[in-house]
């Protein structure tokens, strides 16, 4: 087993790692960025350094300075965690040259499920349905398209995450929409390159988590439904999956499985999987890292993926089967992102000036955020995520929407009050879900008469109070928010958004 | 009886008549409708736990000038709030994106921080309602600014790269 | 199913159970005494009311006060938590009597299991073992004790919690045990009655969940090993237990429920047992309520005993079955208290100036506690329960371990460092743990030469930048723990226990 | 070339040299020992983070006269505080339960906020160390107070029934 693990992330799953590190009596290493210097995952762990200005790139994605921090505080294994650097094959490769344990696959899985289109082929010819669409790119972007019929999927083939990714409706919309997505891509992969898919809909995104040691020994942990995303990002996922029955289950979990067998996959993996109205399966991509979403599989399974993989990744043996997984009650989880849902999701800095996590039974809180914090634009607005487990699915809701009450995040603007309008929604309570989900579900700003009222209550005691003994409260951080009650709630929507290089 | 106080709330001004019943209560009146309130400091000195007929709510208040912005719920109130003798609070002047500040002249300020990735508006170029403006990155989002309204742009005040905060200046229409 | 259910009672329980209220749709209402006007209790019910003065039996003990304001409030149902008037027959029978639904069994049973002599012979009747000693009060104590044998244990026939009890080694200490423990009952219970058992050591403490509805559906949730306890009052608990094998799990979960289908028993409820080194079980009382410690058994078999237990109260049917029950993983439960471990254990009163609760997989905090909070002497020192599941009893310690020492609570002493040398001990780890446990394992102030060089050096740093720029920090509140040091940690014991009436 | 400073903890005086390394980093020289230091404040007023040689430690910070109240892991450390021009900080005055009021004279006060349930103690009575003298209820339970030392009770100054703070004189024995 490892001594010394250094984690090359930060946020909420840098602190889930340094948590499994303890657990396991490994001690951890913290990498921060300027941005960093109070970080959460910095006060949780042993040990830590400084890594770099705030831009990632000068931090977070320095793979030279990682390395030499890393054998400066003597670590003998990275977790990469999800982002950055977790699915860069040469930063896999470092790390195995400087003789420090990756934990992860082989750079060699990586690099080839990290290409898009590479990752079909191996598919295909591992005899897992792929989305239908190109396989090699022969042909122009223009010919390919019209053998595939609109609407099509532009994707990068060094893609992922929703970069360098376009919806094309019309053959006339096509070359825009290539220029586009090629500056995208070389922007965020440093690689042009695209293919095309057939772009499918209605869809449910779903996927299965796996995990393999280096023995063979592969387990499918049951499958999450991921289809409620905005503009390719994942909002709130779940598992199991309303859209499969038993047997569709046990047919997803053994193609996975079998793929995961064909390619000699090691460490934690996740195939995604487009499945239709007609309960067709069609691969879509290979994430060769954790997920963010993670937690909703631990909690119906009862596994410690963090835990699991650091074994695994030290050679250890998988100390289950497949015959031993069995999927227990359901669990959502909700991504607590700092951005402003009655004002377009405009992304939200400034100064967290009161914090309160719920708790009780069945809830899980993966969480960087801290009284005190300041949320910068460096780094992607994740705050917190928030996991509720029910015996069904009807009560994983019902402590959801609890949960999300119990939240409360003064100073910036989180998406807490949308989460709990999709939990309170009918389509969603019946699970009927797909892809465009989101687009159909728009946030409202409701207001609450009860509360207005009690805001004018309060403000004339607080005015009476003042005079007999004047109180000094912190002053407002963030006035504009306001902003959107007058422009009526999200009818006017000056800003859109794309994922940024 | 009680001390009457004038509160605006957006563009709504409440009288609030206020008398105390003791032990932290209150007897407040308000909108012709009496409610019993209790107020207590929960921790200093921002949150307060407020009871309005028997319904407890938390409030979170932060100040500002002639009054508070107060959190219940999900909202974030900004109210203003006077002794009535001193007559109706005045309007609630908040901060704009988009500020009037001539005849069909309008500055354009950031609402947010993030850093300056693309500028498609140059100086002197006329641009359309919905045009995209910049393009500002922020929590590895790139944000497109559109035109609220058309116009020639008469002066960029940012340059492609560069860090802007929340209520800065980028751009001048007219 | 109810509408509306006012809780009884304060605290993290409180709290409980208005959670659960919540994830049924269930409007809560809080009652709330003068020292508890910002409880959490409060600011999450749907609506609150003063009961009364800080003093118990002028608030949460004030049975007519409590069923008026029920009454006022409109709620169907009432939910008495634990302690209070939880096992009072009386409170059971003014609720019904008004019309309200009592979250518990009748008051009939609560009588009949409040009277532990009675207890003792219904159980003994029902063919479940009792410890040995008295069944009827027919002789003298000094006549009783000497056909047991010593050293015997004298307890208050209306008794429960510790209170009025007294452990008898030697015929000469029987007066004057006698005298006082007659002393403790009368006014703990208004009832000077004992009776005798004999005293067992080394023992065990274990208990069995019960659940049942109103249709004579019984269902054991398996046991919980309650052995720390310190003066009687349980500290750290934990699911399964590693004195039991499964042959034995199951004959004293059927032992359990056998005794409660004889009693007809409805609602949760608790058998303790006394268990010797040979593994006989020895019935000790029931419990007619819910458990402080319940979460434990929450969390291996994955029920949710507070909303089961109101689901049966209102007349629903179990939802499932003993045949659907199974444990999985384990738990382990520490009280989180009010008391300075280095200091005799002396209860702290103060005011909470930090808190950080853990947070992460497995983990689950039932608090009461809060920032701002006063800590006073009016009710008893649990603050927060901390629970944490692993997949086997050694992860359920690592998480444990790790969680207490994200557990930080400024302002007031805790026993968490104790917990956490409990949680290191050899003997702990072991499972070897028996009643007497507590009166072995003492706590140590370690003092970490890091820290306190830590704690200098930031000294230094604060008085070198106060030169630029004063801050104002809080003034401490509890000087006089540092006392503790001077008297040798724990050498010097001039405090002595006895449960308070 | 740093700036030194004298701490006292306990019994023992400190010497603490300070130098700055620049971007909140310092060299800290203590018991012959250099170490590089990173002191930052996570809120305001009282939480900051400390990194002595690349360990982070959280320390909440409270005042107290000449000095402060650092609470690192589960131990919470009085010091006092002086600049080295100023000469050592004098000895740490801790509150005792047990106050030597003249020779053989002992005040004894709460250690605890409570109810007095009993006196066993009356004025004039003589009692022995480890006597109860009286029992005090704090948190549902009885503490039984016992005497440090035995002597004569010179002086009660609670009745039962009476509610006692911390550091409030109970008796006066000698």
């Amino acid at each position: 087993m490892f001594r010394k693990v250094l984690v090359a992330n930060r946020g909420e799953i840098a602190l889930r790692v340094v948590r499994a590190c303890r657990e396991l009596g490994i001690r951890s290493v913290a990498i921060y960025s300027e941005a960093d210097r109070n970080a959460l995952h910095v006060r949780h762990a042993d040990e830590a350094y400084l890594v770099g200005p705030s831009p990632a790139r000068e931090s977070y994605l320095n793979i030279p300075r990682i390395i030499e921090l890393a054998r400066r505080a003597g670590a003998d294994a990275i977790h990469p965690g999800y982002g950055f650097l977790s699915e860069n094959p040469d930063f896999a490769q470092a790390c195995e040259e400087a003789g420090i344990a990756f934990i992860g696959p082989p750079p060699s899985i990586i690099r080839s499920m990290g290409n898009k289109l590479r990752a079909r082929q191996v598919m295909k010819e591992a005899g897992i349905p792929v989305v239908p669409g190109s396989l090699h790119m022969e042909h122009s972007l223009e010919e390919e398209a019209k053998r595939i019929g609109f609407p099509i999927m532009l994707k990068a083939v060094a893609g992922g995450g929703g970069k360098g990714m376009r919806t094309v409706f019309r053959p006339e919309e096509l070359p825009a929409a290539v220029e586009m997505a090629r500056r995208e891509a070389a922007s965020a992969f440093g690689d042009e390159a695209l293919y095309l898919e057939k772009f499918l809909e209605p869809v449910r995104h779903l996927e299965v988590q796996l995990i393999a040691d280096a023995y063979g020994n592969v387990v499918a942990l049951g499958e999450r439904e991921c289809s409620i995303q905005r503009r390719h990002q994942k909002m709130i996922e779940e598992a199991p999956s309303t859209a499969l029955d038993e047997r569709q289950r046990m047919e997803l979990m053994a193609l996975a499985s079998r793929a995961a067998k064909v390619i000699g996959y090691q460490n934690v993996g996740t195939l995604e999987f487009l499945v239709d109205g007609d309960g067709h399966f069609y691969f879509l991509e290979m994430n060769t890292r954790l997920q963010v979403e993670h937690p909703v599989t631990e909690a119906v399974t009862g596994t410690d993926l963090v835990m699991d993989q650091i074994l695994v990744a030290a050679k250890e043996r998988l100390p289950y089967s497949q015959e031993d997984i069995r999927i227990t009650g359901w669990a959502i989880e909700c991504r607590i992102a700092a951005e402003d849902p009655f004002n377009v999701f405009l992304p939200s800095t400034g100064t967290v000036l009161r914090l309160d996590l719920p708790g009780g039974p069945g809830v899980r809180v993966d969480s960087a955020i801290y009284e005190g914090m300041e949320v910068t634009h460096h780094y992607d607005s994740l705050l917190a995520k928030l996991v509720c487990w029910g015996r069904h699915r009807k009560e994983a809701i019902a402590r959801m929407r609890r949960a999300l009450r119990e939240f409360k995040v003064v100073g910036i603007s989180t998406n807490i009050p949308f989460h709990l309008q999709v939990m309170e929604d009918p389509h969603f309570v019946a699970g009927r879900v797909d892809t465009s989900y989101l687009e159909r579900k728009r946030p409202v700003r409701i207001s609450v008469e009860e509360e207005e009222e009690a805001a004018v209550i309060l403000a004339a005691l607080l005015a009476r109070e003042a005079r007999v003994r004047p109180l000094a409260f912190p002053l407002p951080t963030s006035r504009w928010r306001l902003r959107a009650q007058r422009f009526g709630y999200g009818l006017w929507e000056p800003w859109r958004w794309a994922r940024s290089t | 009886m009680g001390e009457k106080y004038v509160v605006r709330l957006g563009q709504d001004v409440y009288q609030v008549e206020i008398g105390e019943a003791g032990g932290g209560i209150f007897r407040v009146f308000i909108e012709g409708k009496e409610h019993t309130v209790r107020m207590e400091q929960v921790s200093a000195p921002s949150l307060f736990l407020l009871e309005v007929d028997s319904r407890p709510l938390e409030a979170f208040v932060e100040g500002r000038a002639g009054g508070y912005e107060i959190t219940i719920g999900f909202h974030r109130y900004a109210l203003l709030v006077r002794d009535v003798a001193r007559g109706r609070p005045p309007p609630l002047v908040e901060r704009e994106d988009w500020q009037q500040v001539g005849e069909g002249e309008w500055l354009v300020v950031s609402p947010m921080s993030g850093v300056v990735v693309e500028i498609r508006a140059g100086k002197g170029q006329v641009i359309q309602q919905g045009d995209v403006l910049m393009v500002i990155e922020s929590m590895k989002m790139n944000n497109e600014l559109r035109a609220k309204f058309g116009g020639a742009v008469r002066e960029v005040y940012v340059e492609v790269g560069q860090r802007v905060e929340v209520g800065q200046a980028l751009l001048r229409l007219g």
